[in-house]
């Protein structure tokens, strides 16, 4: 690969690696401040991270391998979703590997895997928690995958790169079609990044946690890296949000000098989606786990109209 | 590699023949061995194994040099003889009966013990007829021979399934399987009868030169659809499979699952490309429908069940849903005539033909092992397994992860060929079929994630947990034969997950022989990026991937190993500090299955017996069965008992009324002949 | 003297000879003599038609052509297996007290006669002694049937004799109206009644007369064929009488009845411009198939059930007759063939069944692969063959009859689809359960004749796989002749 | 004089279908027996016109046949039946006997119709008597379904054989001598046999009636 491209792939994971918990952090800040609370600082998530990894790792007795495997494994999803996801520049030589239905595989194994090691220990929560996110999944994974797909028959490809370029580059056009598929991701990143009104990771309320039940078990270092990986996957949904519906900004392959305005550009944009995200999570409350099929449903199904609108409209 | 297969390049046909052969000699070996268990099991079955891969390697060869070779036997009726013909289709399905077969029997090797019902020998009799016959369904080159093989194949997997008669239950799904096959085999003989256009001339070859009228052609395509939709388990003539595959041995629901029900897939595209020259396009949207609903009633159903390989069974119903829909893609494409499209969608097809006889063999023969170690099939029964069994739950993992379509597996790869074609739909020329085309693909989506679902659940309550029987911890890990059989069939999973582009190259003739085009050359371009059409628009590099998560991975492992340390202390499972936890407060099967039972309601047949507030021994049953039990079977035997009951009326011993109905018969027969 | 003479007098002899001595114990195995110097004698009979073709005898009375070479052979080889058969199974019943010494020298002087009486409606040229071969074979028959002498044997007996004594009038009328036909064309002396002379002539007939004849015919000798609606005489008959007399009941004489249809057949086509003969051969077979096939599902009796399976088949074989075209009467003959091999087999391995279990009933018939493994595969396979499960003959038939049906009358097929799923499921619902599962009864003293059986499994399963050269020819020929 | 003979061959073959009509209304066995003899009378003399008109020399043989066999031989045997099981009592059929002579005569017209057009064809002198024979034989028929007791419906049985013969007679001057005589032989062993069964009908069930015989059925 050359260097240029190189470069920037090196650029795009380092900056996943740093940014994702910053943005985690802003997105609490920002709602402690809209909830009247006293925020913790931006950087709160580094010394959390920080602190388990100092701390010993402590695991059931009769966990197997499995167990401990998990966190590395989601880890290293995480990193190469954020790494193939044009955010930064479209440069990217790992962008290849793996398209847009391939990044929703790429979440995919690594929920699984988060979901077959809470029940490896065999508690109760465990076992209930892996169900739940299992449920989310299996919903959320084919909204996501229509909301692709409606960009997609835009641009004509499901290259994440060339989606964005396709995108970027138009003349500005209005498609209602991406306006549903906005909609519908939306909710998905709700749903996915564990944010209430599907769950509220400030809780470990046995009725309502979902994804603090997938994580009961762990501790120390294997911690830490669960909640960075959920950090990053936050990042990546944010990257992926704007890749698609707002990719102006985004260096081009030809430009690399782009990347020095490709990072401010990217910066800005995750604040303003942060703080709207801590907007909505504000004044939406958590609904019961009963109700959430019928809430992604409804974003499944206003992906598929966005799709269908499409090619009614064919725009 | 090239010149080794043009070293052994003569007499492809030859070469399987004689595989073929090997395996009845096998067959009659094990008769006249019958009850010498040692011999049976650790040589006889060996040597099947070995064959298989011979048949596999003779497969492969005959794909590189794509030439179509035939012979005739001086076997069958006497205007036709049995015809057979090696083509770049029937190479392509021979290879994968070949390699999984091979896999297969290593592990019945050491699978089958001694004292179970049918003497050993007459297993291994039935076993490798039925190897041997789905081999010469897939050679047949004339009706005659093709039915008579297809039937010889239907008959072997019945007396294998009913192994063990002894058992009312097994004796039952025995005669539901051998009825459905045998209606469904008369639905394809009708096809043939339609297909030769009263030439009294069965060989294809006189079949591929007919030119039938559309009506003609629609008649033949859709007997050919019943008949073979009953044996891949289509819906509505799904019934017999979820009960037959878990009443036959292990290895024998690997071989029905794995490869049986793809021959019905051959059968399909054998009639609707190769013997009917011209589609139409709305077989394909039938295939499409009835493949989508088979698929994700196949997939709701799997998610709910309690025994794991009735779970595998209705997994199996959906992947042939999809293989269905799939037909149905590239059928519509080509009727159409847009060939590439048609070749993608016939590639993804043929893909996950491979890559589903791999991973459900490979999780058939596992539930095997389980069921030899543990003597459970019930997962409410199961659990932790995987720190008794490492062996066979490591290798479940990857079979676990190949159905559910995750990457770098070979079940993602298929799926992922599959969506790229359906994003091709707008083309379409008929505007009615691009509205559709959304739909379908969120339907596919949603079929794979579900398939997710049901895996993790499959996996989760068998091996992980804590075992939910004290029993189970007595449970030992598979033998050396079914270890190398395992391995064998987790080696096809990876390869067909990290290396499509080769594996497309193999696909490449048999999609050229139908359609007329092919992935082959634009896929060679990439070697380790697999480009279905162009690499704007869509790549996919398994091996990159993996290489990807797995560095991550250990960078990640190293620098915290690095940076902090790898301190560690074993203690009891916190769980929000929950004092006395035991198995039974994991989620059991049917809880895990909750969820899918809620929202999929209406798909369910439910039983449900709630506890009342005040009773003091709360009992909590529910009992989900399928709905086209009593919508269609029932009343279809209720009809034939009252029409039996009425015709019976015609015979109430009384001489008079016999005499009486002769004399009017003969009244009658007179009048007819007379108003002539 | 000539072969075709011993044919038929060996048995007769034999009836003789059976009628002083069949009482004494080795009676058997004169039996199972004489029937096995029929069979030879039939296969260098066999021989000499493979070699010199058609041959005629006494003046043209007796004749042997390609369609009834074969049926005289497979007679004499299925009446050899079940005289063989019979050996240990009627010793048996002899034991259990079920017959006197008396009732078996009966049973083996009218076995030789029934032989003899086929033999010669087989052989005979001349179409009023086929009509007197038939009623004599009527008559043995009953006398066999009747040979428990139970109430419900006698009324099985009495109920064959009464239908088929009528239907077999009717038939006597219709040789009548034959004749009256034939004499205008051909001058009495040299024989109006031999079925070559009219097939000469055949053309010049007077159609008017001959489809009245040929209705009579149909409905006289349809009795016998067992026809739905006169069929009702038949699974009495089979499930009443000893099992080897329901074996060469549906084994044989139902085809020779057909084979007199058949013979009448191809005169009127010959005198008639329209297709009458053929559409009423289609109307009845398929009824019969239909009906045979729901009477199926409600059996108890297991030898009953099999006699309503041969409804069933005889109406599909004269569905393929009445269809016409070379393939379908080829498949009819074909069928005629393996239908009566693999029918006796089943018989056979019943009888067995019935014997080890002391019941007909089959909810009582349990696990016979438990107790003898070949009496229980000997009823699978059998079962399995009759069933139309490859490689056996009579898949090849069906096979060859539907798919022609399907281009020539495509609305018949959706009844014999339903009619074949419907037998399948009736009759292997209930054999499963005899030949799997367990059991408690114990085996016989006498160890059974399970050659037969397995020696007609093979045949029919040749039959699938493999048709000898000259049987092919043969079945060609006759298919031409009925086919006109 | 031949005309007068042609005239009696018709008389003969009218005497013949008044005797089956007699035979459905006649409900004590024994004068059935009487009737059965009456016809075979009948036929015999019918035959030995036929003959004499016609010079057909085997037509006297097969009428000699015909006497020994349906006048002597028959009806002694039956006469032995019955009084051996002393069965000469009434029968009530199982369709009253007014019904069932409009039956008879319907089939008589029928009868008529069909034969007609045929007999035309025929070279015999005694042609018209076809459709009688016709007649007889489903009237005969038609007594075999309404009679409920074993000895009418073979009477029954025994009178249509008759309307066959006279069918034979009437068309083509009678069958080849050897089908003649396979036909007699089969007759009388039929016969023999149904003696044989009668008696042992007797003694399962004590009674001719056949109403009894209705065990083996469909339930």
């Amino acid at each position: 690969m050359n260097m240029p491209g190189f470069l920037s792939q090196l650029v795009a994971i380092v900056v996943a690696l740093l940014l994702a918990p910053i943005l985690t952090g802003w997105v609490n800040q920002c709602r402690a401040w809209m909830q009247n609370k006293s925020a913790p600082g931006l950087f709160q998530p580094f010394r959390l991270l920080h602190k388990l990894f100092n701390k010993e790792s402590v695991v059931a007795e009769y966990a197997s391998p499995l167990f401990r495997a998990a966190p590395y494994i989601v880890f290293g999803c995480m990193l190469l979703a954020c790494a193939i996801i044009p955010a930064l520049s479209t440069n990217l030589p790992l962008s290849p590997v793996a398209d847009a239905i391939a990044l929703v595989g790429l979440f995919a194994l690594a929920r699984v895997f988060i979901s077959l090691a809470a029940m490896d220990v065999g508690t109760a929560f465990g076992s209930l928690g892996a169900r739940r996110e299992m449920l989310i999944g299996f919903l959320a994974e084919p909204a996501l995958l229509m909301v692709f797909f409606s960009a997609s028959l835009i641009s004509n490809s499901t290259s994440l790169t060339t989606i964005v370029e396709t995108l970027a580059h138009q003349e500005l056009a209005i498609y209602p079609s991406l306006a549903f598929a906005f909609v519908a991701f939306t909710m998905v990143l709700l749903a996915e990044n564990a944010r209430v009104p599907v769950d509220n990771p400030a809780t470990h309320l046995e009725l309502t946690m979902i994804h603090e039940a997938l994580i009961l078990e762990y501790s120390g270092r294997h911690l830490a890296l669960i909640e960075w990986a959920s950090s990053l996957k936050l990042f990546a949904y944010y990257c992926v949000g704007l890749a698609l519906f707002f990719p102006w900004g985004i260096a081009e392959a030809q430009a690399p000098m782009a990347l020095l305005f490709a990072l401010p550009a990217l910066i800005f944009k995750l604040a303003i989606g942060g703080v709207l995200l801590a907007f909505l999570e504000t004044i939406s409350a958590k609904m019961r786990i009963f109700r959430v099929p019928e809430f992604l449903g409804t974003a499944f199904l206003l992906a598929v109209i966005g799709m269908l609108i499409h090619i009614l409209l064919k725009a | 590699m090239n010149e080794f297969f043009d070293l052994i390049a003569w007499g492809h046909l030859e070469w399987v023949l004689i595989a073929i052969s090997v395996w009845l000699l096998i067959g009659m070996a094990g008769m006249f061995a019958l009850r010498r268990f040692t011999l049976v099991a650790r040589v006889l079955f060996p040597i099947g194994g070995m064959t298989g891969i011979i048949l596999f390697g003779a497969a492969l060869s005959s794909l590189f040099s794509d030439v179509a070779s035939s012979i005739v036997l001086p076997v069958g009726l006497p205007q036709l003889p049995f015809h057979f013909r090696l083509d770049s289709l029937s190479s392509y399905f021979l290879m994968i009966i070949g390699a999984v077969s091979a896999g297969v029997s290593a592990f019945a090797a050491g699978y089958f013990r001694k004292g179970e019902g049918t003497p050993p020998g007459l297993l291994c009799l039935e076993y490798h007829l039925f190897l041997a016959s789905m081999a010469l369904v897939v050679l047949a080159d004339d009706a005659y021979a093709f039915m008579v093989m297809w039937e010889t194949m239907a008959l072997s997997s019945f007396f294998l399934v009913t192994a063990n008669h002894r058992i009312p239950e097994v004796r039952r799904a025995g005669y539901l399987y051998l009825l459905v096959a045998h209606i469904g085999a008369i639905g394809i003989l009708l096809c043939f009868g339609v297909l030769q256009a009263n030439t009294g001339d069965y060989t294809f070859a006189n079949m591929r030169a007919q030119h039938l009228t559309p009506v003609w052609a629609s008649v033949g395509f859709v007997l050919a659809l019943f008949g073979f939709g009953a044996k891949a388990g289509i819906l509505p003539l799904h019934i017999w499979l979820p009960e037959a595959h878990p009443a036959a041995p292990s290895p024998v629901s690997a071989l029905m699952s794995g490869l049986m029900l793809k021959t019905a897939i051959y059968g399909v595209l054998r009639v609707s490309y190769d013997l009917l020259h011209t589609q139409i396009w709305w077989w394909g949207v039938l295939l499409l429908a009835l493949g989508l609903t088979t698929a994700i009633f196949g997939v709701v159903f799997s998610a709910v069940q309690v025994d794991m390989k009735r779970l595998l069974a209705y997994s199996s119903i959906e992947n042939i849903g999809l293989l269905f829909a799939g037909t149905g893609l590239s059928v519509l494409f080509s009727a159409y005539g847009m060939k590439p499209m048609a070749a993608l969608a016939l590639t993804a097809t043929l893909y996950h033909v491979a890559s589903h006889a791999f991973f459900k063999s490979l999780l058939f023969i596992c539930t095997g092992a389980v069921l030899h170690a543990t003597s459970e099939r019930s997962l409410g029964k199961l659990g932790g397994l995987i720190r008794y069994m490492p062996w066979v739950a490591w290798v479940t993992l990857i079979g676990v992860l190949a159905s559910a379509g995750l990457p770098p597996l070979g079940g993602f790869i298929s799926e992922w060929l599959l969506l790229q074609s359906f994003l091709f739909t707008p083309g379409l020329p008929n505007s009615f079929l691009n509205m559709l085309i959304p739909v379908v693909a969120a339907l596919i989506a949603l079929v794979a994630a579900l398939a997710g679902y049901t895996m993790v659940k499959f996996f989760g309550v068998i091996f992980l947990g804590q075992p939910r029987e004290a029993k189970l911890s007595q449970a030992h890990d598979a033998g050396m034969w079914e270890r190398i059989g395992m391995g064998w069939l987790v080696l096809g999973c990876i390869t067909l997950g990290l290396f499509p582009v080769q594996f497309i190259q193999l696909i490449d003739p048999v999609t050229q022989r139908l359609i007329g085009a092919g992935l082959g050359q634009q896929v060679a371009d990439g070697s380790w990026l697999l480009v279905p059409v162009a690499i704007e628009r869509a790549s996919y590099g398994p091996v990159i991937f993996l290489l990807g998560v797995s560095a991550s991975f250990a960078l990640a492992y190293l620098l915290v190993r690095w940076f902090y340390h790898g301190r560690i202390r074993h203690a009891v499972p916190w769980d929000c500090g929950f004092p006395c936890q035991n198995a039974r407060m994991q989620d059991t099967a049917e809880g895990f299955g909750q969820p899918i039972r809620e929202i999929f309601a209406p798909f369910f047949h439910m039983e449900k017996e709630l506890p009342g507030p005040f009773d003091n021994k709360p009992r909590y049953r529910v009992t989900v069965s399928d709905h086209f039990w009593y919508w269609l079977y029932l009343p279809i035997a209720a009809i034939v008992e009252r029409i039996a009951r009425l015709i019976g009326l015609l015979q109430q011993g009384r001489i008079s009324i016999y005499l009486l109905y002769s004399f009017l018969t003969l009244i009658a027969v007179l009048v007819v002949v007379t108003l002539r | 003297m000539d072969i075709l003479l011993l044919i038929l007098g060996i048995p007769l002899l034999g009836g003789v000879v059976l009628a002083f001595t069949g009482h004494r114990p080795f009676a058997r195995d004169v039996n199972v003599v004489f029937s096995l110097g029929t069979f030879l004698a039939a296969c260098a009979l066999t021989v000499q038609v493979i070699s010199e073709g058609p041959i005629f005898v006494l003046n043209k009375q007796f004749f042997i052509d390609p369609l009834n070479v074969f049926l005289v052979t497979l007679t004499a080889f299925v009446g050899l297996t079940t005289a063989i058969f019979s050996r240990p199974y009627m010793r048996v019943e002899q034991d259990h007290g079920k017959l006197t010494p008396g009732r078996m020298r009966l049973y083996h002087c009218m076995y030789q006669i029934f032989n003899f009486t086929m033999l010669l409606a087989l052989t005979t040229n001349n179409m009023g002694i086929l009509w007197v071969a038939m009623e004599a074979a009527t008559l043995t028959t009953v006398l066999l049937v009747s040979l428990y002498r139970t109430a419900a044997s006698l009324e099985a007996a009495w109920k064959y004799f009464i239908l088929c004594g009528v239907g077999i009038a009717q038939a006597l009328f219709g040789t009548v109206l034959l004749y009256m036909a034939a004499e205008k064309v051909i001058s009495v002396e040299d024989g109006a009644l031999l079925w070559t002379n009219l097939e000469t002539v055949k053309h010049q007939l007077n159609p008017d007369i001959i489809i009245l004849a040929f209705a009579f015919l149909f409905i006289g000798y349809g009795t016998k064929v067992g026809l739905v609606p006169m069929h009702n005489w038949l699974p009495d008959a089979h499930a009443e009488g000893p099992t080897p007399v329901s074996a060469v009941l549906s084994g044989l004489l139902l085809n020779v009845a057909l084979y007199a249809i058949l013979r009448c057949k191809v005169l009127t086509d010959g005198a008639l411009d329209s297709a009458l003969a053929s559409q009423l051969m289609m109307g009845f077979g398929l009824l019969s198939v239909v009906t045979a096939a729901f009477f199926l599902s409600r059996q108890k009796d297991v030898k009953r059930m099999f006699a309503y399976s041969s409804i069933e088949h005889m109406g599909l074989i004269t569905f393929a007759f009445g269809l016409g075209g070379p393939i379908a009467i080829f498949a009819g003959l074909l069928h005629m063939t393996v239908h009566s091999l693999i029918k006796s087999a089943i018989f056979f391995a019943v009888g067995h069944a019935t014997q080890k279990a002391g019941t007909q009933i089959m909810d009582d018939i349990n696990g016979l692969l438990k107790v003898s493994p070949t009496v229980g595969w000997g009823l699978m396979l059998g079962t399995l063959a009759i069933l139309g499960m490859p490689p056996f003959g009579v898949f090849a038939s069906e096979f060859l009859i539907l798919t022609t049906a399907m281009r020539e009358q495509p609305w018949a097929t959706p009844f014999l689809l339903l009619a074949l799923g419907v037998a399948f499921a009736s009759i292997f619902s209930r054999v499963q359960p005899m030949v799997f599962g367990d059991t408690s009864v114990k085996s016989l003293p006498h160890s059974p004749a399970l050659v037969p059986v397995f020696v007609h499994l093979g045949l029919g399963l040749m039959l699938g796989l493999y048709i000898p050269p000259y049987l092919d020819e043969w079945f060609r020929q006759a298919a031409r002749m009925i086919g006109g | 004089m031949t005309e007068f003979l042609f005239q009696l061959i018709d008389l003969f073959a009218a005497v013949l279908l008044m005797v089956a009509f007699a035979m459905i209304s006649q409900r004590r066995i024994l004068s059935l027996i009487h009737l059965y003899t009456f016809q075979g009378v009948v036929l015999v003399t019918a035959t030995v016109v036929v003959a004499y008109v016609t010079g057909q020399h085997h037509l006297y043989y097969s009428a000699a046949l015909t006497f020994v066999l349906k006048v002597v031989l028959i009806p002694f045997l039956l006469h032995r039946v019955i009084r051996k099981l002393n069965v000469r009592w009434d029968v009530e059929p199982l369709i009253n006997v007014p019904a069932t002579m409009l039956i008879g005569i319907v089939l008589v017209i029928f009868a008529f119709n069909l034969a007609q057009p045929i007999a035309q064809l025929s070279s015999s002198v005694a042609r018209g008597t076809l459709g009688i024979a016709l007649a007889s034989v489903l009237l005969s028929f038609l007594m075999m379904i309404t009679r409920s007791k074993a000895v009418p419906q073979v009477i029954g049985f025994l009178s249509m054989e008759n309307g066959l013969f006279l069918a034979a007679t009437a068309a083509t001057y009678g069958m080849p001598m050897i089908v003649e005589l396979g036909i007699a032989l089969d007759v009388l062993v039929g016969i023999l046999i149904l003696g044989v069964f009668m008696f042992q009908i007797r003694e399962q069930f004590d009674s001719l009636d056949i109403r009894h015989l209705e065990k083996l059925k469909e339930d």
